[in-house]
């Protein structure tokens, strides 16, 4: 019989540090924490002396500072007298513009490959593949340069000059040059305020009335047209009330002046190339979730509604879509990000986003390079931080209920 | 034992299907279907993998499409036009082997789905059918679960009641059990004992021959896409003609 | 009971043959029916695709057809074509060199690094494919060092004497590590530290064994710059990545906090800043008197910014592993250490290659960007010195044209090959 | 200091352009060729007696001071504005003055305009990372007109743009325009404009602090200047080595006098570095003067004597 | 019939466990737990799932940390000391109900692995071991196969031969036949018995009542994560105490 021993008294020996499970961790998470400390030490006093040595300090105050420069595209005031920090805030607006913009075209475009990708139709199939790989196995910087160079090819805007000119305004309206695209402005003219809010309560009616049908549809089992009630809800009254206030929203129409066309929405070159190449190439990715998203839908979930009797639209709209845009938006929200990230390739075609001004110019004309990079990664993080807190709260919610 | 003399067949005809070929590329899959199902007719179909039998059902409700012949269900031609195909469809309910819930609904909307697009009843009544059917499959108490969180069985009998709120005449299985583990199995088959007692139109894809021998009327064996023979329960496993039966029953019942 | 259809009974005798489907079922006509034009939609659709392809090949066939590849500049080019359509493809056949290797590598030398690349072709075989002898993991393991000798040049001993030194610290290990993983570590890392030491002591006045003419980073660009940025990036980041991956695992929340911060930081800034960083800053964090290279620092970034990528792909590897095989592991008594290496790391890589991979195809991708911060790889030397030459200042879509193509017909394959192994995955696991 | 460091190193690491014709570009074998390029060369030909031991390290207007503060380059000789703020601010040290620019417009002929003062509303291409943006700032806010700016990394991205007619202006150092349009297919359909808007002292730099390689990097480049107002060329250099009348000839040559270990190197840095690149004219005459197809006059360039501003400073 | 006088039970303690408490959050899993193994015992623990059965074998080599109360192994106390509980892990074999072999490793590097990295016996020394116990288990032949090649009941055997391969003096199983199909359990069940034969001190969960009533000396049951009754197999199948334990075997023996 073996005579165990009684349970050792409690008495605390160095050695339990590391045999102990209950200290081991905690052991190793100091050590752990002590070398990081001591590295990012290291590095910090490297850092300062080497300020130290070049005579340099760390400090903001150039951000209150005149910039000095100006910028081509802006979506607030400025001018070149305008501190830094304006020039900044232009930039992270000018970044999110590109970034949102981007995001809406590459959408459209990802899923029209996807699921041309998917069609029946050999020509297309192969087609919509051909765009996905060629986009997608090309670095998006040579994607960039491609199309700037596109862009450049355009007609400028000398070419819509003269008797016979060599290039004509679409609709005598849009101009589309290798400086930019020029589209008509809307002028806001007295009573213009009365279309817009009939406008607005015609888009709120269009969903009351959608609303009302599906309820109607439950109730009574009575099934409303929806296309095009929803169509002449949302523009005849807006429409009605424009020519009753008479006419009060003009356009704006661009016209060849001096150097360039003037009036109308100027979208400059730079911006025009940054939006098309990162829209192109990040639709070649998001066609591929697309895709997938719905291929992980089974057949059997096609056949089953069809043999409910459902008809091919309503299967989409209420079986397929529903789950495919659950296994779909996460990855096309990451491809958002990397959209968002990859816009600060605009450095490559002078589009002024944050990398343009604050990485760019304000660096260059300041020396600031450490302050700089800091608030640069600090923008880029904030906003990748938001987005994944966006994707976690849609994952969370639209997770399947399992057992 | 089940009570069949309650299950009466009528001379009505359900289904008819003549000379039908179906061909998937070259290979050809269904070769010169005659049958005709009558009214309350609770038919079993059995045969070797591959032989056809899943094709044959689903080209009944036009999943699939076939290219000679001629297929008339409860009196509606099913040509490619539209209209007769929702026709059909709407009077055929079906069920399969994976049963196909849509997970992303609850087991009352999967239920309602159909009845209220498709039949354009209202959603209230739609829920009361649903509730009635879910009784019936004996799940009420489910109706407010996703299907992930229900067993396969249960998933079964959920499918079943959804195929029967659209209050179809005539009911498609292709092997409603055989992604089930054995004491699943017993829940659906009394489901579907209950629905042939009912005297609901059947044409049941299976391998549970006791389910054959208790309540189909008749057993069709299928191989090579043709209908190899058919007869009774009690002559088909007592009495089969064909070799290939032979064979094929040997193989079933060695089990 | 109904007897009534008992005459249903019905046995075949014959059984019927396999039949020929109908004319209009069959051949090339239904093949064009079913997939080009099987409903108007679709032949709309098929017009519109066959529109934009006429389009395409009118609009860059005479350009490829009377591109030129033998002139001197793009002004001659210009001169020849006197107006017509056409590419100045002597561009490529000029300075394919420089585009290949930079503009400073020795011209003399071209074989090194070609010759560097065939072995790693060899070396790489059999890490993706299973089915190779693994006597051929022998090339792989000596190709660092053949590779820096090749591309680097200066003696042979250099690498010789590093081979050596991870041999022997790898044999250490190897003994010691029954005794304990850190131990083993520690010994194998002392032991080849003293090899090295010795070595080179030894070594130091023989610059001239097996010389090969020294070349200095600096020197290295064009692609081949961005093979190496890829590769040596994606090597060193596998490892970090792996303990990124392990401390994001772990109970421990400080470990997983560091981890945690790290991969999130690195994930959600763009490569641009953090090669900003190592252009404009990172210089400011080291020592004041050590003075490293442009391509070390951009190494350094790069590296970091893959093994966070890495970490977590690997994570999900790990995650995919059932909780049995650390129980199980456990219950033998293997330690932590043990465990990782010999159950979970074996089994968690393995599932993980496929997105390894992308993340690398993603990564090679992304070298270009060092040409933002005046490297001359492949897209920095076309937007640096050769745009800038007065030969070739003009030539856009034959450069990038080029460019395009080389990446394309890397990542291509590349990815090709991982839906390869996907697939394999996906039936060994049944 | 540096000097040790360089001599350590066996090479002088110079920062450049990533490419600019006539001032710093590699030709078609890689080897670096231009204006710029011979400072370095000469420097490194007085310090290390060889003009092929340089390390040319291409930098961007972003990354070149970070480059010469961090000691990644030992000089920066890039086009780079003297300024107020970069030499305290910055903490470098502008070693003299290489090139005497103004920053210019350049338009095609066939717009018509003759000053820059009819610019008003149009779209003008900058070269960014140098001074030039707020120059033309200034410029356009002063004379009250407008302008829309379209910024651009590189030279040779910037003429793409203005050719296709994607701006109506491309503003950047006057001798960077000369050299851009010496590329152009048909120089002779574009102008540079008479405005001048800035000056822009242009000269290599060393970083604050290392007084000893300053003077060397100075005083070598002053000695290329010097050579061409003795008359020193790289074609007699070793013939006047052997000894002249002219005392100053001597001592820069390093026949008389000391000045070499002055500055802690060889008596005969000078005359390698004259020997390795020739003097300041026949640099400038090589690769940028009128017969080369950038095709600068001297003007502010020449010699003291001949009306220019460059002026070294006595050798004694 | 096993012969049963061949398994000595020796005075020797091999586990005594005293008053034994975990909680998994605010859960109370295992309640005062009170049990002493003596050396060369064959204990079968029963009991509905959610009992705490597989909690408290995973308590016994430290796969889980238990709160309160005391566990000693084979003399060696079962504290938070990790040399204890290595000492321990190397006296104490475990099976599981999924097998668990390593599926990168062959049969035979399963069963080295961790004699050479633990035990730090040679390898060839070690391999010869593991042949032995392979032929024990009856697959020798498998020795150069991956488990991924093997059925259900041969994985789960080298499972076993893995374990002993480490000389263990105790042995636990955790349902060690419930994931297997019929014709499996048999094989698995030999080797154990034959285990219990040769005096091997066992500690199984299992449901496998004949196991018990053959090989055991002791059934113990647990509910709610207590003991609720121990007795030697025939008393406790044939003469059930408690009403739970009743109810319990007319649910197991119903089937
Ligand atoms: N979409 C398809 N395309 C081509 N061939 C198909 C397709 N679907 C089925 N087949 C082939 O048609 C034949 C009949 O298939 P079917 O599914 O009807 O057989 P089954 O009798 O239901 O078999 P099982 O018992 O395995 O379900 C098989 O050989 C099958 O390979
Ligand atoms: N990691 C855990 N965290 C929280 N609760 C747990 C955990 N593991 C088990 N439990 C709970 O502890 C209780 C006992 O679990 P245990 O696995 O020991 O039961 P069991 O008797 O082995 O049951 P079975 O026969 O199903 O294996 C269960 O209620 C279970 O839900
Ligand atoms: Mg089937
Ligand atoms: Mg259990």
């Amino acid at each position: 019989m073996t005579a165990y021993t009684d349970p050792p008294k409690e008495s605390f020996q160095l050695s339990q540090l590391i045999h102990d499970t209950r200290y081991r961790s905690y052991t190793f998470q100091f050590i752990a924490l002590v070398l990081l400390l001591a590295g990012v030490g290291y590095l910090l006093s490297n850092l300062f002396e080497n300020l130290r040595n070049a005579g340099l300090s760390i400090s903001y105050g150039f951000l209150g500072q005149p910039a000095g420069y100006d910028i081509n595209q802006t979506l607030i005031d400025y001018t070149n007298q305008d501190t830094h920090m304006r020039a900044s805030v232009v930039g992270v607006l000018n970044t999110l513009l590109v970034a949102f913009l981007g995001c809406i075209t590459a959408t459209i475009l990802g899923v029209f490959a996807g699921v041309g990708r998917l069609s029946k139709n050999w020509l297309v199939a192969k087609l919509m593949s051909v765009y996905v790989e060629a986009f997608r196995n090309v670095p998006v910087l040579i994607w960039i340069l491609i199309i700037s160079t596109i862009v450049t090819i355009m007609p400028s805007p000398r070419a819509f000059k003269g008797e016979t000119p060599d290039a004509e305004m679409l609709f005598g309206m849009v101009a589309f040059t290798n400086r930019g695209v020029y589209i008509p402005k809307p002028v806001w003219n007295e009573g213009s305020a009365v279309v817009v809010a009939v406008f607005v309560l015609s888009v709120i009616g269009m969903f009351a009335y959608r609303a009302y049908a599906k309820k109607l549809l439950f109730n009574t089992g009575k099934l409303l047209p929806m296309g095009w009630p929803s169509l002449v809800i949302l523009f005849v009254p807006a429409v009605l009330a424009f020519f009753v206030m008479g006419r009060p929203i003009g356009i704006d129409i661009p016209k060849l002046g001096g150097f360039n066309f003037t009036g109308g929405i100027d979208l400059q070159r730079p911006l025009i190339a940054l939006w098309l190449a990162l829209s192109i190439y990040t639709g070649a990715f998001i066609a591929e979730n697309v895709r997938a998203g719905i291929q992980a839908i089974s057949r059997g979930q096609t056949e089953a509604a069809a043999s409910l009797g459902l008809r091919p639209g309503r299967i989409m709209s209420l079986v397929i879509l529903p789950q495919a845009l659950r296994v779909i938006i996460p990855p096309v929200i990451s491809q958002y990000l990397n959209l968002t990230k990859n816009s600060s390739l605009a450095i490559a075609v002078g589009y002024m986003d944050l990398t343009g001004t604050l990485g760019g110019i304000t660096l260059n004309q300041t020396g600031r390079a450490i302050e700089c990079v800091l608030l640069l990664m600090l923008f880029y993080l904030i906003i990748s931080l938001s987005i994944s807190a966006i994707m976690n709260a849609y994952n969370n919610r639209v997770k399947l209920k399992e057992r | 034992m089940v009570d069949t003399t309650q299950m009466t067949v009528s001379d009505e005809v359900a289904i008819s299907i003549e000379k039908m070929n179906k061909w998937y590329g070259q290979f050809h899959v269904l070769r010169d279907i005659d049958l005709t199902v009558y009214r309350g007719e609770r038919i079993v179909i059995a045969g070797p993998s591959g032989s056809g039998k899943s094709t044959l059902i689903r080209c009944i409700n036009a999943l699939e499409e076939h290219q000679a012949g001629k297929i008339v269900v409860d009196g509606v031609h099913l040509t490619s036009d539209l209209k007769n195909i929702d026709a059909i469809r709407s009077e055929v309910g079906m069920c399969f082997q994976h049963f196909n819930l849509f997970p992303h609904l609850t087991i009352l909307e999967n239920c309602t789905l159909a009845p209220i697009w498709v039949r354009k009843i209202p959603k209230r009544q739609a829920e009361e059918t649903a509730m009635h059917f879910l009784e019936k499959v004996k799940i009420p108490d489910q109706a407010h679960k996703y299907p992930g969180q229900l067993s396969g069985g249960q998933q079964q009998r959920v499918a079943i009641a959804r195929s029967l709120c659209m209050k179809p005449r005539i009911m498609l299985f292709d092997e409603p059990t055989s992604a089930l583990d054995p004491e699943m199995i017993k829940e659906v088959l009394d489901t579907m004992v209950e629905l042939a007692e009912e005297g609901m139109t059947m044409l049941c894809v299976t391998h549970e021959m006791g389910f054959a021998r208790q309540v189909a009327n008749r057993v069709i064996f299928m191989d090579q896409g043709q209908i190899v023979e058919q007869n009774e329960p009690e002559e088909f496993f007592n009495n089969p003609q064909s070799e290939r039966t032979k064979l094929f029953l040997s193989q079933i019942l060695g089990h | 009971m109904s007897d009534t259809h008992s005459q249903l009974a019905f046995v075949r005798t014959e059984m019927l043959a396999q039949k020929e489907p109908p004319a209009k079922d069959k051949g090339a006509v239904k093949w064009v029916r079913t997939n080009l034009f099987s409903s108007w939609s679709n032949t709309i659709l098929t017009l519109v695709a066959f529109y934009v392809i006429v389009k395409l090949i009118v609009s860059a066939g005479p350009w490829f057809a009377n591109g030129l590849w033998d002139t001197n500049s793009l002004s001659e080019c210009r001169a020849i074509l006197d107006g017509a359509r056409g590419a100045c493809f002597s561009v490529l056949s000029e300075r394919w060199q420089q585009l290949l290797f930079g503009i400073a590598y020795p011209s003399d030398q071209y074989w090194r690094p070609t010759l560097a690349f065939v072995i790693m072709l060899v070396a790489a075989a059999p890490v993706l494919f299973v089915k190779l002898p693994r006597i051929l993991l022998i090339v792989t393991g000596l190709f660092p060092f053949v590779a820096y000798w090749l591309l680097w040049g200066g003696t042979f001993l250099t690498p010789l004497v590093s081979l050596i030194g991870v041999i022997a610290g790898y044999y250490a290990f190897k003994n010691v590590e029954r005794f304990g993983f850190v131990l083993g570590l520690g010994t194998g890392v002392i032991v080849a530290a003293i090899v090295w030491k010795i070595g080179g002591a030894l070594t130091a006045s023989m610059d001239d064994v097996l010389a090969l003419r020294a070349v200095a980073s600096r020197d290295m660009g064009g692609y081949m710059l961005n093979m190496m940025l890829g590769v040596v990036c994606i090597s060193l980041s596998l490892p970090i990545g792996i303990m990124l991956a392990l401390g994001r695992q772990s109970h421990m929340p400080i470990i997983k906090g560091i981890s945690v911060v790290f991969i999130e930081f690195i994930r959600g800034v763009p490569l641009i800043t953090l090669l900003f960083v190592a252009s404009v800053v990172l210089a400011y964090f080291f020592p004041p008197e050590t003075n490293m290279d442009l391509i070390l620092r951009v190494i350094i970034m790069i590296t970091m910014f893959s093994s966070a990528y890495i970490a977590e792909v690997i994570r999900g590897g790990l995650a995919a592993l059932p909780k049995g095989q650390y129980e199980a592991a456990d219950s033998l008594g293997l330690d932590y250490a043990q465990a990782m290496r010999l159950i979970i790391l074996p089994q968690a890589l393995k599932i993980s290659i496929p997105g390894i991979v992308n993340v690398a195809v993603g990564l090679f991708k992304d070298t270009t960007l060092v040409s933002v911060i005046s490297m001359f790889d492949l897209v920095g030397m076309i937007r640096g010195p050769i745009l800038a030459s007065t030969e070739w200042n003009g030539v856009y879509w034959e450069l990038y044209g080029f460019a395009a193509l080389l990446f394309f017909v890397t990542c291509y394959s590349i990815s090709q090959y991982s839906q390869w192994l996907e697939r394999q995955l996906r039936t060994d696991h049944r | 200091g540096t000097l040790d460091d360089v001599k350590a190193r066996g090479k002088l690491n110079c920062g450049v352009t990533t490419g600019l014709v006539g001032f710093a570009a590699p030709d078609a074998n890689g080897e670096w060729q231009g204006f710029d390029v011979a400072i370095c060369r000469a420097v490194a030909a007085a310090t290390l007696g060889d003009p092929k031991a340089v390390e040319f390290v291409p930098t961007t207007g972003k990354t070149r001071f970070t480059a010469l503060a961090s000691g990644e380059i030992d000089v920066l000789a890039r086009n780079t504005t003297w300024t107020f703020s970069r030499d305290t601010d910055l903490k470098f040290d502008f070693i003299g003055i290489n090139y005497y620019d103004g920053q210019g417009f350049m338009v095609p002929k066939s717009l018509g305009v003759t000053s820059a003062k009819e610019l008003d509303g149009a779209t003008v291409c900058i070269q960014t990372g140098t001074t030039t943006e707020l120059n033309l700032a200034d410029f356009f806010r002063t004379n009250n007109i407008t302008y829309t700016p379209v910024p651009i990394e590189t030279n040779a991205e910037a003429q793409p743009l203005y050719l296709e007619g994607a701006c109506d202006v491309y503003t950047t150092d006057a001798s960077g325009l000369a050299a851009t349009r010496a590329a152009f297919e048909n120089p002779g359909e574009h102008v540079i404009l008479p405005e001048i808007i800035s000056k822009e002292p242009l000269g290599p730099l060393v970083r604050h602090g290392d007084n000893e390689w300053g003077d060397i990097v100075s005083f070598t480049f002053y000695a290329l200047v010097a050579a061409e107002e003795y008359g020193i060329t790289s074609a007699n250099v070793e013939e006047m080595a052997a000894g002249t009348e002219n005392p100053e000839i001597n001592r820069i040559l390093g026949t008389e006098g000391d000045l070499g270990a002055m500055i802690g190197l060889d008596n005969a840095w000078a005359k390698n570095a004259i020997a390795a690149v020739g003097n300041y004219g026949e640099i400038f005459a090589k690769n940028i003067g009128e017969e080369t197809p950038v095709g600068l006059a001297r003007g502010l360039n020449a010699q003291w004597k001949d009306g220019g501003l460059m002026y070294a400073p006595p050798f004694r």
